[in-house]
């Protein structure tokens, strides 16, 4: 327990000092953009991961819910003239409700069907976004006004590097807490053996319901925020490609691994702006990562690399 | 109002064809595998890009279209041996992210040939509207839909009549019992990824005059082919024809008579709402874990 | 297979001096059918609280899918189960866990994404806090408890003799540990009812003999046991009471000898055997 | 190449985020940095394309004659593939990463109006490429425009519709920035000018099939002419549609359509189709006496013979807007952003591919409606209305 323990806040640790003295390495405002940008994908990625890695169901339609919680922000915040915190925590319920209420029955399909359904949700909500242009600005977007609370106004890349950097920190030490708990073990359960699980008393829709619900959450959340930072906000961040960008974070970081999920989330931020002189080959780049981490290394880059150094096994 | 009706009802038709067909190459893979081939709209598209392009450069349609044919069947082998292969005992997760993989890079690859911008392929046999009772059918309409009537026949055949057809028949029944008797499982599942290339690299050349070709053609077309196939109930070939042209026909009412801006999310509401109600299709068989 | 007239069967002395407990699980008229083939048909039987009742039959004489049927994974096409005196047909198996039954499976059913301490904990799991927000922020009292849990599970694990395995992860350990695992994590859900599905089966004699022991501590310690088993040396040592199915219907039931003499489960067993 | 990713992935897995250290050490003269985010690929590929390749051109052209007042042009192009928040987020990294001195570019509206905040937070010049009179109106301290608006676009239609005696229009507009923005100016236009809009549908950029709202249009007694409010691939998906459904209606466009390529994709459905657009498109008819007719005669030549294809407004649109840029760099004597917006916006008698332009405080794109001119497409190639 006490090297779990260990362990577990060790990682915390680093990725704390990595945050810390990473600014020093950052020559100007574009590279605290592109980290603050990866932050936001980790936070998002590391609830996804709950649901992949962990308990072992399938989303392709995560943006939909980054794509609600924006736009709650825009629309609430912006064009209503909420206090962006009260935008955040609406559009945060108003997610976690339609999470409830689609995963209620969509949870008791298996494989391909989850899939498509929530691959179906994902869609509907970026055409949504994309046609209701009164409220959304459709296809252009909206601007968002920057984030304010208790008078001061969150504004600029210096500011968000650290707001982003702490709640990272804290998303992570959230789902390290979580998998190493009753819950999180029910959920892992869940991926392990449903039946299993069940005839030991895990009530496993339950749990699937939950841990949907609390990944739609985080990237709820994390969206809210991310339409503050950017200042702009498009349907194209919830469509189908975002959510299988996010699911290539997850599974190309490391599936059941939340700092796999992080570093998955760090790289593959990174690759796009590393290869806008190789635009061309970009997809190619992607496509192949996605393909090859499956077929070569299906535990993803985090655990691959940890199992060939023994001493630190479980990281 | 009848004729507007008509109208919507011949464009839903042209369309539905095409989701039939795609539909349909995905319960090929489905049965053969239990893969569900992301990739399934990359084989429209490559079909539509060659027969474009290379008509565009002075090669005769037919043998253009049977050049993008081999090309998509090929690349459907390789996609089957080098990637679906080789994780072979992966979970469903692991399977659709591989092929989600191989239809970006496919994509990437298509781009990288033939450029991102739009190609034009001239329409079979002119472009003079055909009139019936106040709707206009454009010729090329009769080519996709007839195209796809003929090839959907001629799989069905090929399941009935031929050996491979009643061994990649007997694999889905039952994998284990077809390898018993001498099937070579592998090769019926190099097959399957074949015969769903070829399906679909012909439905990308016959609508490609309607829709022009782009390298980004086969996403939607694919997703709403998956849609077909779950409609139809998974791996139920007829039942995914039959998906396709349901969600083609609701999709051009709805765009008619609802909002062209939500046409999209047509094929999504339906299937979100047949899979809350009747999760295994409109024609899927009730399947029961074994542990 | 082993043969059922094996002379040094000697039946357990013990057991038959015993007294026999009240009703802890009855079924009646029970049926189930697969795409019109009957597995389960019109099946009745009662086990006594405190007995080791084994259910044995030729393959697919319908033992598994009674076992499903009684727990909950099949719902019954007719006829119902009662739990304690209330009426559990068809309820979901989590349920039927939070009501004091647990089960192994025949075809191994571990989590192998997690470590073998990790699985039994998963047992404990009626037992713990399993709420979220007390998991994310790691309230004190559910650290606390999780540690109880901890320990708890590594005790289980050595009485099954899985000491030596407590850090292993799940997927690196042999096929007999992962047999008593299973035993393990259903115990630690504190089970009134065990089913036990083939417990033995792939074992060498040996590891029979303890899984054998394993058994009838833990029915020593007031659980009634449930098992299926084609090792019949084991049946024929350890249980209080046989039920006998052929084509999912009772073909015998009663004392290991009984049903041992019974012409009939001889017939069965005969006509079965290869 | 090759060496190049590699240095490139080192330098992201050694320090996570440094990727510095692969632009060219400074020469001796200061190059004069421009910046652009052109939409290459994508629906608008056919705007953007040409726009790129002429940007590349010219910038090498320049340096090969010694460059401006001594300094190179270092020239740094993004694609935002049509995507409004890459445009964002390029515009972030030229003013950030590239310390670009002037941006050209913002190939479409959207990409315009998302860059619009970050040039003007950061107080860097911006010319931008794309048509809606949005951008300019009201007047933004530091953005300019070269192409005509489309309110221009609107009242030349409408002018040309009155020359042949139709009053009913039924219009098509593109649900995105340059559509949306068009869609409001006909609007506007209409009312002043007692058209009467008897329909009012829309499509998506990336549309392939718009029958549908055709269809309505078509079933529509009133309507005697249709617009279209578009650019780029959309537009011709919908002439296609057009003719498939034997819509018989004269036909508009708008001058996001100006390029041979619309011709290409739309093939026979072409034929007949009427739209405003630069002297450019037809040079060779222009009369001598047009000011523009040596300014736009060259470029052609230049254009067609870097290039294979054919010259369109677009490929006019960036010289234009790289011509103002270095004109007004020599004017200003140096690249202090202050100055050189100053001297943007001081541009005076310029004759580029548009037509003269002579921008103030007021006017930052500088142009009349004389230099747009009514074509139609006769027989695969731009026809000047006469």
């Amino acid at each position: 327990m006490n090297a779990l323990l260990h362990g577990r806040l060790t990682g915390l640790l680093v990725m704390g000092a990595v945050i810390a003295i990473l600014p020093a390495f950052l020559p100007n405002n574009f590279y605290l953009d592109i980290a603050i940008l990866a932050g936001f994908n980790a936070m998002v990625c590391v609830g996804l991961n709950l649901l992949i890695g962990y308990a072992g169901q399938i989303s392709l339609g995560h943006a939909g819910f980054f794509g609600i919680g924006a736009y709650a922000s825009g629309v609430l915040a912006g064009t209503y003239g909420w206090p962006p915190i009260l935008a955040l925590l609406a559009g945060a319920v108003f997610v976690g409700v339609l999470a409830f209420a689609v995963a209620k029955p969509i949870l008791r399909l298996k494989g391909h069907y989850l899939a498509m359904a929530t691959l179906g949700i994902g869609i509907i909500v970026s055409i949504v976004l994309r046609t209701e242009s009164g409220i959304t600005g459709g296809p252009d977007g909206m601007m968002v006004d920057p984030f304010k609370i208790f008078g001061v106004e969150l504004y600029g890349e210096k500011v968000w590097y650290w707001v982003v950097g702490a709640l990272l920190v804290g998303v992570v030490w959230l789902s390290l807490n979580l998998i190493d708990s009753p819950m999180g073990r029910a959920l892992r359960a869940v991926h392990g053996s449903e039946v299993a699980a069940e005839v030991v008393g895990v009530d496993t829709a339950r749990f699937k319901v939950m841990v949907f619900v609390l990944s739609a959450v985080f990237a709820s959340v994390a969206g809210s925020l991310f339409a503050h930072y950017a200042g702009l906000i498009t349907p194209a961040k919830a469509d189908f490609f975002k959510s299988i960008e996010l699911v290539t974070m997850v599974v190309f970081g490391g599936m059941a691994s939340t700092f796999g999920a992080v570093v998955g989330a760090v790289v593959l931020t990174l690759l796009p702006q590393a290869l806008t002189v190789f635009q061309d080959y970009q997809q190619i780049v992607l496509g192949g990562i996605l393909m090859a981490t499956m077929v070569f290394m299906p535990k993803g880059l985090l655990p691959t690399l940890a199992a060939l150094l023994p001493a630190r096994r479980r990281a | 109002m009848f004729a507007e009706l008509l109208q919507y009802m011949l464009s839903g038709l042209t369309i539905g064809a095409i989701y039939a067909l795609a539909g349909l190459g995905f319960s090929i893979i489905y049965n053969a595998s239990h893969v569900i081939n992301f990739a399934q709209g990359e084989f429209i598209m490559i079909g539509g890009m060659a027969s474009a392009t290379l008509t565009a450069s002075g090669v005769p349609l037919p043998l253009a279209i049977l050049i993008g044919c081999g090309g998509a069947m090929l690349v459907g082998v390789l996609v089957a041996k080098f990637a679906v292969e080789r994780a072979r005992n992966a979970s469903t997760v692991t399977l659709i992210i591989i092929t989600i993989g191989a239809s970006i890079f496919l994509r990437g690859v298509a781009e990288l040939i033939w450029g991102k911008d739009f190609k034009r392929l001239d329409a079979f046999s002119g472009e003079t509207p055909i009139q019936i009772l106040g709707a206009s059918m454009q010729p090329q309409s009769l080519w996709v839909v007839g195209c796809a009537a003929v090839l959907i026949v001629a799989i069905g055949l090929f399941f009935a009549k031929t050996l491979t057809g009643k061994a990649m028949l007997a694999t889905s029944h039952n994998r284990l019992a077809a390898q018993l008797v001498g099937i070579d499982v592998k090769r019926v599942v190099l097959a399957s990824f074949a015969l769903s290339a070829a399906l679909g690299a012909v439905g990308g050349a016959v609508v490609a005059p309607i829709t022009f070709s782009y390298t980004e053609m086969g996403i939607m077309l694919g997703l709403k082919g998956f849609t077909a196939a779950v409609l139809g109930g998974l791996g139920n070939g007829p039942g995914a024809v039959v998906g396709g042209v349901i969600v083609g026909v609701a999709e051009a009412l709805g765009a008619g008579y609802i909002s062209s801006a939500y046409k999209d999310a047509i094929a999504f509401v339906i299937i979100l709402a047949v899979l809350l109600f009747m999760p295994n299709g409109l024609f899927g068989k009730r399947g029961t874990e074994r542990v | 297979m082993n043969m059922l007239t094996t002379p040094e069967l000697a039946p357990d002395t013990a057991a038959q001096a015993r007294r026999v407990g009240p009703p802890i699980l009855k079924v009646e008229h029970l049926s189930r059918e697969f795409g019109g083939v009957l597995a389960i048909g019109d099946l009745s039987f009662t086990i006594a609280a405190g007995d080791i009742h084994s259910i044995i039959g030729p393959n697919g004489a319908g033992k598994t899918t009674l076992f499903n049927l009684v727990t909950g994974v099949y719902k019954p096409s007719g006829g119902r189960v009662l739990f304690d005196g209330a009426d559990v047909s068809g309820m979901a198996p989590y349920k039927l866990a939070a009501r004091g039954m647990s089960r192994t499976f025949q075809n191994l059913q571990i989590f192998f994404n997690m470590t073998a301490l990790e699985n039994v904990m998963v047992g404990r799991h009626l037992h713990l806090n399993t709420r979220l927000l007390p998991a994310l922020f790691r309230f004190p009292s559910l650290v606390r408890k999780d540690r109880e849990a901890r320990d708890r599970a590594v005790q289980l694990m050595t009485d099954v003799g899985l000491a030596k395995y407590v850090d292993a992860d799940a997927a690196s350990m042999p096929y007999g540990a992962l047999k008593r695992l299973e035993i393990a994590r259903a115990l630690a859900s504190e089970p009134k009812l065990l089913l036990l599905d083939e417990p033995a089966a792939g074992l060498n004699a040996t590891e029979s003999r303890e899984i054998d022991e394993v058994i009838k501590t833990v029915a020593a310690n007031g659980v009634t046991i449930i098992l299926v088993e084609h090792d019949m040396k084991m049946v024929m040592g350890i249980s209080h009471r046989i039920t006998a199915l052929n084509h999912g219907r009772k073909l015998a039931e009663g004392t290991p000898q009984e049903v041992a003499s019974n012409p009939d489960v001889i017939a069965a067993y005969l006509g079965a055997a290869p | 190449m090759r060496k190049r990713l590699l240095s490139t992935m080192a330098a992201v897995t050694l320090t996570g985020l440094a990727m510095t250290g692969l632009t060219g050490t400074a020469s001796a003269a200061e190059p004069i940095k421009i910046g652009a985010i052109i939409s290459a690929t994508g629906p608008a590929s056919f705007l953007g394309d040409p726009e790129k390749k002429v940007l590349e051109l010219y910038a090498d052209r320049i340096n090969k004659a010694g460059g401006v007042d001594g300094r190179p042009v270092q020239l740094t192009v993004y694609d935002d593939g049509g995507a409004a928040d890459k445009a964002a987020s390029f515009t972030k990294r030229l003013i950030e990463s590239d310390k670009v001195d002037v941006i050209v570019g913002g190939t479409t509206t959207a990409a315009t109006m998302a860059a619009v905040p970050l040039v003007e937070r950061a107080e860097v010049p911006f010319i931008s490429l794309a048509g809606a009179v949005v951008i300019v109106e009201p007047v933004k301290k530091w953005v300019f425009k070269t192409p005509h608006t489309d309110r221009m676009a609107a009242e030349k239609v409408m002018e040309d519709m009155k020359k042949r005696g139709l009053t009913k229009l039924a219009l098509i507009s593109e649900d995105s920035g340059f559509g949306k923005s068009g869609r409001e100016q006909t609007l506007a236009v209409a009312k002043e000018r007692g058209v009467e809009l008897v329909a009012d549908e829309t499509y998506g950029a990336k549309d392939t099939d718009v029958t549908a709202q055709l269809t309505k249009v078509k079933n529509n007694a009133a309507a005697q002419a249709v617009l279209v409010f578009g650019l780029g691939q959309g537009p011709a998906v919908v002439t296609k549609n057009y003719r498939q459904l034997g819509i018989s209606l004269p036909l508009y466009q708008s001058h996001g359509v100006a390029s041979k390529e619309y011709i290409r994709l739309a093939g026979g459905a072409a034929e007949g189709v009427r739209l405003p657009a630069a002297g450019l498109v037809v040079a060779a008819q222009l009369p001598e006496s047009d000011p523009q007719k040596t300014v736009v005669t060259d470029f052609t030549k230049t254009y067609e013979q870097a290039f294979t294809s054919e010259v369109s407004t677009f490929a006019g649109h960036a010289y234009d807007g790289l011509m103002i840029a270095l004109d007004a760099v020599k004017r200003a004597g140096g690249t202090d952003k202050a100055k050189l917006r100053d001297a943007i916006e001081q541009t005076k008698g310029y004759v580029g591919t548009g037509g003269t332009v002579t921008m103030s405080p007021k006017d930052h794109m500088g142009l009349t409606l004389d230099a747009f001119h009514m074509v139609e497409v006769k027989q695969g190639d731009w026809a000047l209305v006469k």
